[in-house]
């Protein structure tokens, strides 16, 4: 019951400031509402006995990511999106069709009738470094997946630093 | 010294050319070229080395002659076909005149080709020639026999176009070798014709004989129609037992279809003339003495088969006579001195051909080894004309080179006279023998001997012709050039005087009127069997009255032959030495022949690459167009808004996922 | 173990060449020599070694298929001489490049392994889906060496030759797709159980997209659009190995993946034995109008193989040596011609036939090997050429004098263009400078023992047709293993399995129950000549005298039991088969 | 029926906060909507994972909850790049509309 009335209020915290984000009009209002989402669904995950991931969700997201973002809009300070319309023709498609496809997928949902398991593990730290890291299982598990993302994250990096430096480096010259 | 083994004889000259071509190869890069001593020495070495190998066979040979197998050459199914030699009386008198006139020639060459840049590389081919020309005539199956055929025509390509930088000696060899090609598929397709009729194994000249006996033993369906026969195979593919006589007649025919291209007969003659490009030497031992006989060969070998198929008999006969006719005239017409020795070898290989299309294998093969001599040597006197002549190969720019050059001089008049059948000489035996047995043949007979004789005098007029245009009278070219006249080198008159002694002296050995008939006995276990198949006129004339008629033929056409120019003041001559006008007509209506297939081939060639390759593009680009239409189209819908499609491809989602539930889930 | 290395090695090798000198041809030439010589002998011993296949090791499995897909290799005498061309021809194709694409040629012996190992796969795959998953590897080496190594128009000219190749085999994947998800696995056996199970329609729209694929590479008539393109602007190394190992995957796939599995339809093969010939006539006939040496060489190749098709599809008992014979000369020559064509380019820069000409005088050993090689693509008899031509023609002539004298005609022009084109090289008056690379004495030997390999086949043919044994009991019940709707008695197999073209009353009887069905219960009588097709169909496929003779025996003694039975009610016998 | 909290409302959750995810992704034009809407949908989607890997019995509910922090790095990942294309292509374009971004059509 409790948790009902949790995950109602975080729910609805969530789900409004998603909202704020789509109909905020500067990028940094809406990197904000983000924000609240990212940390409301934390706390949701919490909720749920994952509470590793809602720590992650907090640190990466709200903390790396949108930060990020922030300061990105705030370093091109070109977020001012006055001149284009919040809502265009496009829209007329998109929000029914996104609308219809939820309500269709809700629909076969709530007929599937899924319900808890009564023994699921709760996602703690201990657990999921455990399962992460065991190389004592059969076939490769998570541990090659987990050093591939790292190699992913490494790539993108570069990737990114790259591509940024690159442009500088063309403006220098054009300066001069 | 009895068993030595078959395999040496070609193996000799084989040696010779791949040390030849090697020494040509190396020394290709260096400006001086090889010692000509040493090449020389060599590529005489090894042709007589074969010839002694010959020699000493000869004497040794049992009866039946020498059967050898060396090993498998092709085994597959459907065909197994050995490496075997056969060493019999006709393999063996082929190849004494082979290997020793090949000899000969190359002795005579090393005089001729003195200084040329490709010294090595002529007797390299000299070498190779002899090794084709040698398997052709001393296998024991056809299909060794053809690999020898395509070996010589690949010589003579190599040869005629020795001189390969001007273009024109290069089309030449090319003419001679595509017309020669195309004789070649009809050797081919009558071994594949002899493989379905009786497997692979029938390709061996003795099985093919059992074979061929077998059949005539059963006898055959007599009336049975060629051609309706051929037909039915052609479409349906099958053949009945009762056909097979009709079959081999095809065989026989596209045998004699090769013989043609070999032996320049109609319609494959155009090559021989062109032919003339090459090196003297090279005409006289390939074109004059050695390759082109072997269609004749060819004939005699498969004698047995022929005599079965006497249609086919009836059709080599006109051909000969045709050719001999046509040649003859057109050698009238000649200036060139080579080209009337040319037309002059193709009307005697119709002499040859039309005594084998009467069944008179023999003779013709000795028709064969005379005219070898007595046309060898008067290529070689010809040849040996040119080199004192700086090249000059227009007979109206000679005359009076008797006195200059009497050796070669008396060699020609020698070999002419054999050539026109003055009596004793080898030309009036072997010529007289083949008009005897053409009389004699049936009831054409006497219209072939008829055109025999005519042809015969036209043979004593053009070369008489010859003779006095370069020998009599007076010089009529340049001074400058009279003042360089000489006699040829020792090493090219040794050969001409030998080759002339034989032109007197080979007609002996079967001397049919005197009663010396040592070459018939001699070649009887080959063909005597085959002769003796088909009837032959029973009415008995006296060879004395067709020795007298050979001669007076002779006499007259000479007599011609003085009258018209021997006094005559002959004009000096400008421009080319090619007949002009209806004479060219005549010269070369064949080249027109093959002119118009040429055209048509051509124009074929073109339709295909102007239109049904463009069709075939077409259809390329339609597709391509389409594709890429279709593609542009798609591609409008890419608009520039990234947003609208993915708001499109949502709908589309969305349809999907309606779609799913309406139908229940996947199937 | 020497399988897999020809396959897989060529891979690691094409990596391993990354590791050597980009600048310096010589460093990275003597690397790439040594693996090309250690895969050439690896093939040589692999022709020595017979028939050898490897472990069927499960790969991965295709969703809708009912087996998985097999890494299965299988040697027989045509795939592994067809090894041999691919690894022999990349010899001589790396010892040409190393002066003519000087700076990139490490790039270019990394591409060349790289098409070698995919050629080899071809070749060896015993498993369908391994197969075409070479066949279409190949493509992609090829396309890249020529847009990066091609003449001018090169970028067109791999754009062509890769969309035509890839497009031509998607009818393939479908079918093959299709074909899998009917059979047991990829395997041969199980494929041809398959095929005798599916109605008529479908196989023969099976046997279309099959052959769509292979006429495509060959490439046969109308389907050769990308053909002369693609070999006149590849650099002409390259091109002597697409010509001479790469199309022979096209008659190879005739050969092997056609013929075996498809019931005879007579009219199908039919149609393509003219095709076959009419593409030997259309390239003799556009050889001799070429002006552009390399297509003339193009359309030369075209024709050639026009005949190798018409011949396979004679189906006659002479067929499968003629045939491998043919290919095994062609591919020596036309590469031989192509390598030498490949230095005539290098020497003069221009490949027009019209500005060429008069080479023998100034590079007399060129010309000479030139005109040498050019004699031997004659099909002069000595050569291997001849045997395989003549051979060809025989078995043409099975079908009729007519197939026979058009391929006559094919010989005819084909001297025709080969002389026309030696003219128009070497001979006559010099019309181009020389001024780039002579030919060095490491490529004039090495394609002068082509030369001298060619006349050694020539003379002594055995040595190629003697390897031949296509599929032994041994290889066959190794695919009845993978095959579960079998019981895996090599009799049996045999008799449904590898020739199941030549039983024409069993495809008939055997569509409702192949497992079940004993050859027995044919129906109609063999007829003496039914059996004599099927004897010539059974050697056409490579089966040995013996084995034929035994078959035949089987199959006659059960003929007459069968008649024998017959007098039994038939009502009995039908209750008693259910 | 006891007011308990029920794997039902986690997933209906999840989807609506993926439903405006898309449409912030898809109809706002400001490539940093774009951005904060592709973020907002792969945390809908997350959530869905967790909800569902509590549905299931013991050993088998690890799986979905290990799978959200890989989805956490790759959106991390994405972001990285994706702003640094922003950056470029502002660099370039002087406009963050993304319906000024069409490099990509032909």
């Amino acid at each position: 019951m409790l948790a009902l009335i949790y995950f109602i209020i975080l729910g609805v915290i969530a789900v409004g400031s998603a909202l704020c984000v789509l109909l905020s009009k500067h990028p940094l209002y809406g990197a904000l509402s983000l924000v609240v989402s990212m940390l409301s669904l934390a706390g949701i995950y919490g909720l749920l006995g994952s509470p590793f991931i809602g720590v992650v969700q907090i640190m990466v997201y709200a903390g790396a990511i949108i930060m990020l973002l922030t300061f990105v809009i705030m370093v091109l300070n070109a977020g001012r999106d006055s001149k284009t319309p919040r809502f265009d023709k496009v829209s007329l498609f998109v929000i029914p069709a996104a609308i219809v496809l939820a309500g269709l997928v809700g629909f076969v949902m709530v007929r599937s009738g899924i319900a808890f398991d009564a023994t699921t593990l709760r996602g703690s730290v201990k657990l999921t470094s455990e399962t992460l890291f065991n190389t004592a299982q059969e076939g490769p598990g998570y541990f090659v997946l987990f050093e591939v993302i790292g190699l992913l994250l490494l790539s993108s990096m570069g990737a990114a630093v790259l591509m940024a430096k690159k442009r500088l480096g063309t403006d220098n010259e054009e300066e001069k | 010294m009895t068993n030595l083994p078959l395999w040496f004889i070609p193996l000799f000259p084989l040696i010779g050319c791949i040390v030849l071509g090697a020494i040509a190869l190396i020394s290709s890069g260096s400006k001086k070229g090889p010692s000509e001593g040493f090449v020389g020495a060599l590529s005489v070495l090894f042709p007589a080395l074969a010839f002694a190998s010959v020699v000493l066979l000869s004497f040794n040979m049992p009866e039946g002659g020498i059967r050898a197998t060396l090993c498998n050459w092709i085994d597959i199914p459907m065909f197994k076909v050995d490496i075997g030699f056969l060493f019999d009386a006709l393999s063996r008198i082929m190849l004494l005149f082979v290997t020793g006139i090949g000899t000969l020639i190359a002795i005579y060459s090393i005089g001729y080709m003195h200084g040329d840049r490709g010294f090595a590389r002529f007797f390299a081919y000299i070498n190779l020639f002899l090794f084709s020309m040698i398997v052709l005539v001393l296998s024991d199956s056809l299909l060794l026999t053809f690999l020898g055929w395509e070996g010589v025509g690949l010589c003579s390509y190599l040869l005629i176009g020795f001189w390969n930088h001007d273009i024109n000696n290069c089309k030449a060899a090319n003419k001679a070798f595509i017309v020669n090609r195309v004789g070649d598929i009809g050797f081919l397709l009558g071994m594949l014709i002899l493989c379905v009729v009786g497997g692979s194994t029938i390709l061996n000249y003795d099985a093919l004989t059992s074979f061929i006996s077998s059949i005539a033993a059963g006898g055959y369906a007599e009336g049975a129609d060629v051609v309706k026969a051929f037909f039915n195979a052609l479409f349906t593919g099958t053949f009945t037992p009762d056909i097979v006589v009709p079959i081999l007649s095809i065989a026989g025919l596209c045998f004699f279809i090769g013989c043609t291209g070999k032996s320049a007969q109609i319609p494959l003659l155009t090559w021989l003339p062109d032919a003339m490009a090459g090196p003297t030497p090279v005409s006289a031992l390939i074109h004059a003495a050695t390759m082109v006989t072997s269609g004749v060969y060819l004939l005699a070998r498969l004698s047995t088969m022929f005599v079965q198929i006497p249609v086919i008999l009836d059709v080599i006969t006109w051909v000969g006579l045709l050719t001999a006719f046509w040649a003859a005239v057109a050698g009238l017409f000649q200036n060139d001195i080579k080209k009337v020795l040319a037309y002059s070898t193709v009307s005697q290989l119709g002499y040859m051909f039309m005594a084998a299309g009467v069944a008179a294998f023999d003779s013709s093969i000795f028709h064969v080894f005379t005219h070898a001599f007595f046309k060898a040597a008067l290529f070689l006197g010809a040849g040996a004309v040119i080199h004192s002549l700086a090249g000059e190969q227009d007979m109206r720019k000679m005359g009076g080179l008797l006195k200059k050059t009497p050796v070669t001089a008396c060699v020609m008049i020698f070999a002419f006279l054999a050539i026109v059948g003055f009596p004793g000489f080898a030309g009036f035996w072997s010529k007289d023998l083949i008009l005897e047995r053409l009389y004699m043949s049936g009831p054409m007979g006497p219209f072939f001997y008829v055109g025999g004789l005519l042809t015969a005098v036209i043979t004593a007029v053009y070369m008489g012709r010859l003779i006095v245009l370069t020998f009599f009278g007076s010089y009529r070219g340049s001074k400058e050039s009279e003042a360089h006249i000489h006699e040829a080198p020792a090493t090219m008159l040794i050969p001409m005087v030998v080759l002339a002694f034989g032109a007197v002296f080979a007609g002996w050995l079967w001397a049919d009127s005197m009663g010396i008939k040592y070459f018939e006995e001699m070649l009887a276990p080959v063909v005597g069997a085959a002769q003796a198949v088909l009837p032959h006129n029973a009415a008995h004339v006296n060879p004395m009255v067709f020795a007298g008629l050979g001669t007076l033929a002779a006499l007259f056409g000479m007599g011609i032959a003085w009258a018209k120019w021997g006094k005559a003041r002959i004009p000096a001559a400008k421009g080319s030495s090619a007949p002009q006008g209806k004479m060219a007509t005549w010269t070369f209506f064949w080249d027109y022949v093959h002119g118009v297939v040429v055209t048509v081939v051509d124009a074929i060639a073109w339709f295909v690459d102007n239109f049904v390759d463009k069709i075939v593009q077409f259809a390329q680009w339609l597709v391509a167009s389409i594709a890429e239409i279709l593609g542009d189209g798609v591609a409008s819908f890419q608009v520039r808004k990234v947003r609208l499609q993915i708001a499109l491809s949502l709908a589309g989602v969305v349809a999907l996922v309606i779609v799913v539930l309406l139908t229940g889930g996947l199937i | 173990m020497l399988l897999h290395l020809l396959v897989l090695a060529p891979f690691v090798a094409a990596i391993l060449m990354v590791a050597t000198s980009k600048e310096d041809p010589k460093s990275s030439s003597r690397l790439a020599f040594l693996f090309a010589i250690a895969f050439f002998g690896m093939s040589i011993a692999l022709i020595a070694g017979g028939n050898q296949s490897t472990e069927a090791i499960e790969w991965f499995r295709i969703p809708g298929a009912k087996g998985p897909v097999y890494y299965y290799l299988y040697s027989h005498g045509l795939g592994a001489w067809m090894v041999l061309l691919s690894t022999g021809l990349s010899l001589v194709a790396l010892i040409t490049a190393r002066n003519t694409t000087c700076k990139n040629y490490r790039n270019f012996a990394i591409g060349i392994f790289a098409l070698m190992g995919a050629m080899n796969g071809t070749f060896l795959a015993a498993d369908a889906v391994l197969f075409f998953f070479f066949f279409e590897a190949m493509v992609i080496p090829a396309a890249v060496l020529i847009a990066g190594f091609g003449g001018k128009d090169r970028a067109k000219a791999a754009m062509t030759f890769a969309i035509y190749t890839l497009v031509g085999s998607a009818p393939m994947m479908v079918a093959l797709w299709y074909l899998i998800s009917q059979a047991d696995s990829g395997v041969l056996l199980s494929l041809v159980i398959a095929l005798q199970n599916m109605p008529e329609g479908v196989q023969t729209a099976i046997l279309v997209c099959f052959l769509l694929a292979f006429m495509v590479k060959t490439p046969i008539f109308p389907f050769h659009g990308w053909q002369a393109i693609s070999y006149s602007e590849a650099p002409a190394p390259l091109s002597a190995i697409l010509t001479g190992a790469m199309s022979k995957a096209g008659v190879f796939g005739f050969i092997a993946w056609i013929i075996p599995i498809f019931p005879v339809n007579v009219s199908v093969y039919n149609t393509l034995m003219w095709l076959g010939l009419l593409t030997a006539l259309y390239g003799a006939l556009m050889a001799l109008r070429a002006t552009d040496a390399k297509k003339l060489l193009a359309f030369s190749s075209m024709g050639h193989l026009g005949l190798a098709v018409a011949g396979v599809f004679s189906l006659s008992e002479a067929m499968l040596p003629a045939v491998l014979v043919l290919l095994v000369a062609h591919g020596i020559s036309a590469g031989a011609q192509f390598l030498l064509m490949g230095i005539g380019e290098r020497m003069t820069g221009t490949r027009e036939l019209d500005k060429l000409g008069g080479l023998a005088r100034v590079t007399p050993v060129f010309g000479s090997l030139f005109g040498f090689v050019a004699i031997l693509a004659l099909a002069i008899p000595g050569t291997a050429g001849f045997v395989g031509e003549f051979t060809v023609l025989l078995s043409l002539w099975d079908m009729g004098p007519l197939p026979a004298l058009v391929a006559g005609l094919c010989i005819i022009l084909s001297a025709a263009y080969m002389l026309r084109f030696v003219q128009k090289v070497i001979f006559g008056e010099q019309k181009c400078e020389v001024t780039g690379t002579r030919m060095t004495a490491l490529e004039g030997s090495s394609i002068g023992i082509m030369g001298v390999l060619l006349l050694v086949f020539g003379m002594h043919p055995a040595f190629i047709t003697n390897a031949l044994h296509l599929f032994d009991d041994q290889a066959i019940e190794a695919m009845a293993k993978l095959t579960n709707a079998l019981p895996a008695t090599a009799d049996e197999v045999d008799e449904n399995g590898a020739a199941p073209s030549s039983i024409p009353g069993v495809d008939a009887e055997a569509d409702e129950n192949v497992a079940d069905d004993n050859v027995a219960d044919v129906a109609v009588p063999m007829t003496e000549e039914d059996f004599r097709q099927l004897d010539s169909n059974l050697a056409a496929n490579g089966f040995s005298e013996e084995e034929r003779a035994n078959l035949i025996a089987q199959l006659k003694a059960m003929e007459a039991e069968d008649s024998a039975e017959a007098a039994a009610p038939a009502a009995a016998e039908e209750g008693g088969n259910k | 029926m006891e007011m308990e909290l029920q794997a039902m409302y986690v997933q209906i959750l999840a989807l609506v906060i993926f439903a405006i995810g898309i449409i912030v992704a898809v109809s706002r034009r400001n490539v940093f909507f774009v951005l904060m809407g592709v973020e907002l949908a792969l945390n809908a989607v997350n959530l869905s994972f967790v909800g569902f890997a509590k549905t299931l019995p013991a050993d088998l509910s690890i799986a979905g909850q290990i799978v959200p922090l890989f989805t956490i790095a790759v959106a991390a990942a994405e972001a990285c790049v994706g702003l640094a294309m922003v950056i470029m292509i502002f660099r370039n374009r002087e406009s963050v509309d993304s319906n000024d971004f069409s490099n990509l059509k032909g």
